[in-house]
């Protein structure tokens, strides 16, 4: 029973670190704007997952259900979506901007450009 | 029972898509699997609705149907656009 | 009646899902874009439609079915345009498809696939 | 969906990477159905298929395709990693079982939320209701976020006048502006599909008390549908269609009508937010908060993505 009950958290985990992994060992700006889009949807898979009741539906009442999932993680978890991709509109937007300042996205040569200077 | 094959289908689909777009040699494969996937993505979600049981669940599988190709349009543009003179096709899939 | 009903939308699913099947092996195997395009058609056409089909014997003349027949006009809608831009910017960006007398596609063997020029 | 994770971390064609996080959101998406949250998951959708892999692309346009250099396999951030999973690992040890109803997350007020909704509020999406009503202030705040975000865009790339000459050669209509003249099959398919997109946002939009849908996802579904319009008409006829005025006064006015109605249920003499006080019984003026409410958000969100869009597309290069 062990195995199957925590095995969403493990792949909550699992996406996790890749995206952790993405923006800590990747140079390019864009990748690691990605990697936070991963490990974004890690923890919205994980809010959404603790959320799930054995047996429940979609938290829309009709008649003859008794079970329903967790509507609460749902609720902050939709906001979070879009509010997610508005950031992610403001980092491409630094990656823009910072490109036109230094014509590059990559992260060392930025640090380089930074110790020239 | 009929649901649960389909789903299972679907799934196994959706694997095999998502192998071509990870291997595809060409960017071009990458975008027919993602188109393909987003397809197989309406089916599933439709599948998954009967198999819940509340198959009124079908409007996030009409808004895929719907601006799913909004995607590939942007990327035929992007390409259209952006690689003019620069760049040949063959060596944009490289890894 | 319902064991018609059921016995139809058997056949329409399984039907389906062994399309779906074929397409997306027929995606693995076929040795470049343009082959493969018409793979990802059958997945878009008679997989989609005849899974649809048989979802829809089994809701019974419901909204349910109103919205699975919209889904499928808007996938037969939508998708050859997607498949028409894709093949275009492919082939004018450069990418020729393998034909079987071509020095390159030599190791291919006849393939039914219409020779586009 | 892990693999596609994978994948991107590999690859190094931005292009394809961009291609990648497509489909890991078409599968979160069919994770969050499988997981019950058909609201979140609708809106994934939108936001994944309309928004966000355009906007990436818009990005790329502006930047680059290719990551420099072949990332080495940078031992140090692996061996952080996996620590850091490991000790993830070992704390969901002590976690409840996945789809365990006794666990801590269903005690406290989820079953306020299930039960007396539908008598207190009367709208049967306890999504909507929870998200509008019970957590109203949270969701003032996030429509204030994502006006803040479009400003923000607005402020760093509102006015395209980049240092960086542009590589491509002179005449070459750049990703956003160019319109797609010759393409007659592009431009009547999107004309018959663009009423029915606008159409259905309209639905998810008054709709969303009854099943999944409302204003955030009919915002983002009105914001793809503008987005197609300019991929296939150009940003200048875009922009003609939808002033620049307007697309600002869109952003504010949802966010004010937002903050208006609780200004409104404070005036007639309820507390702030709390719709009830808005009609003679409580449940008709909880739909009319509720309605009013995600009208604003429908606005601020449509007006936020169309703007975001066009300041990515809208760029001179």
């Amino acid at each position: 029973m062990e195995f199957p009950g925590l095995f969403n958290y493990w792949i909550v985990i699992v996406l996790m670190m890749s995206g952790f992994y993405m923006v800590i060992a990747h140079n390019n700006m864009i990748k690691k704007v990605v990697g936070l889009n991963i490990f974004q949807v890690s923890v919205f898979v994980f809010y959404i997952s603790m959320g799930k009741i054995e047996g429940g539906t979609a938290p829309i009442l009709e008649k003859g259900i008794e079970i329903y999932s967790n509507p609460l993680p749902h609720v902050l978890i939709l906001t979070a979506i879009v509010v997610g991709v508005a950031t992610t509109a403001v980092a491409m937007a630094l990656v823009v901007r910072i490109r036109d300042a230094y014509g590059t996205i990559e992260d060392d040569e930025i640090h380089a450009q930074e110790d020239d200077a | 029972m009929m649901f649960s094959v389909a789903a299972i289908a679907i799934l196994v689909n959706m694997g095999m898509v998502l192998a071509l777009a990870i291997k595809g040699p060409t960017v071009y494969d990458r975008i027919l699997a993602v188109n393909s996937f987003g397809t197989l993505t309406v089916l599933l979600i439709a599948v998954l609705g009967f198999l819940a049981g509340r198959p009124a669940f079908l409007d996030i599988a009409i808004v895929y149907a719907l601006i799913n190709f909004i995607t590939t349009i942007a990327i035929m543009k992007f390409f259209k656009y952006k690689f003019i003179g620069r760049r040949s096709g063959e060596d944009l899939g490289g890894l | 009646m319902e064991i018609v009903l059921d016995v139809l939308s058997w056949i329409c699913i399984v039907a389906g899902s062994a399309f779906c099947l074929v397409g997306a092996f027929g995606m693995l195997r076929l040795p470049d874009v343009f082959a493969r395009m018409h793979a990802a058609g059958i997945i878009d056409t008679a997989g989609l439609a005849l899974v649809a089909v048989g979802l829809m014997f089994q809701a019974g003349l419901t909204l349910v079915t109103v919205k699975l027949f919209l889904i499928v006009m808007f996938i037969l809608y939508t998708s050859p345009v997607s498949t028409h831009a894709l093949a275009q910017s492919a082939l004018s960006m450069g990418v020729k498809p393998k034909l079987a007398d071509d020095a390159d596609g030599n190791e291919y063997k006849k393939e039914d696939e219409p020779s586009k020029t | 969906m892990a693999a596609a994770a994978v994948g991107m971390i590999r690859l190094r064609n931005l292009f394809a990477v961009v291609m990648l996080s497509g489909i890991f959101s078409l599968s979160a998406a069919a994770l969050y159905v499988v997981l019950d949250a058909v609201d979140v998951a609708f809106t994934e959708a939108a936001v994944g298929a309309g928004i966000s892999t355009v906007l990436m692309l818009g990005t790329l346009a502006l930047t680059t395709t290719e990551e420099a250099i072949k990332p080495q396999r940078n031992i140090g951030a692996l061996v952080v990693v996996f620590l850091t999973g490991a000790v993830l690992i070992y704390s969901t040890l002590d976690m409840p079982l996945y789809g365990d109803p006794t666990a801590p997350i269903h005690l406290h007020v989820a079953p306020r939320y299930i039960w007396d909704s539908g008598a207190e509020i009367g709208v049967p999406n306890i999504v909507t209701s929870v998200l509008a009503s019970y957590r109203g202030y949270d969701t003032l705040g996030e429509t204030t976020v994502i006006f803040t975000a479009a400003c923000v865009v607005m402020a760093l790339i509102g006015r395209g006048r980049s240092k960086v000459k542009h590589q491509l050669p002179e005449g070459a209509p750049s990703f956003g502006y160019a319109a797609l003249k010759p393409h007659s099959v592009m431009r009547v398919t999107s004309k018959l599909l663009l009423p029915l997109i606008f159409l259905y946002a309209l639905y998810v939009q008054f709709h969303g008390d009854f099943g999944p849908g409302g204003g955030f996802q009919a915002g983002v579904i009105f914001g793809a549908a503008f987005i197609l319009y300019t991929l296939i008409f150009g940003v200048d006829n875009t922009r003609i269609v939808i002033r620049g005025w307007f697309r600002r006064l869109m952003m504010s006015a949802g966010v004010l009508i937002y903050a208006g109605v609780g200004v409104a249920a404070l005036l007639m003499g309820g507390n702030y937010l709390g719709y009830s006080a808005l009609a003679h019984e409580a449940t008709h003026g909880q739909h009319l908060g509720i309605n009013l409410i995600e009208f604003g958000v429908g606005t601020t969100v449509a007006g936020a993505m169309i703007t975001i869009f066009l300041m990515f597309a809208g760029q001179d290069r």
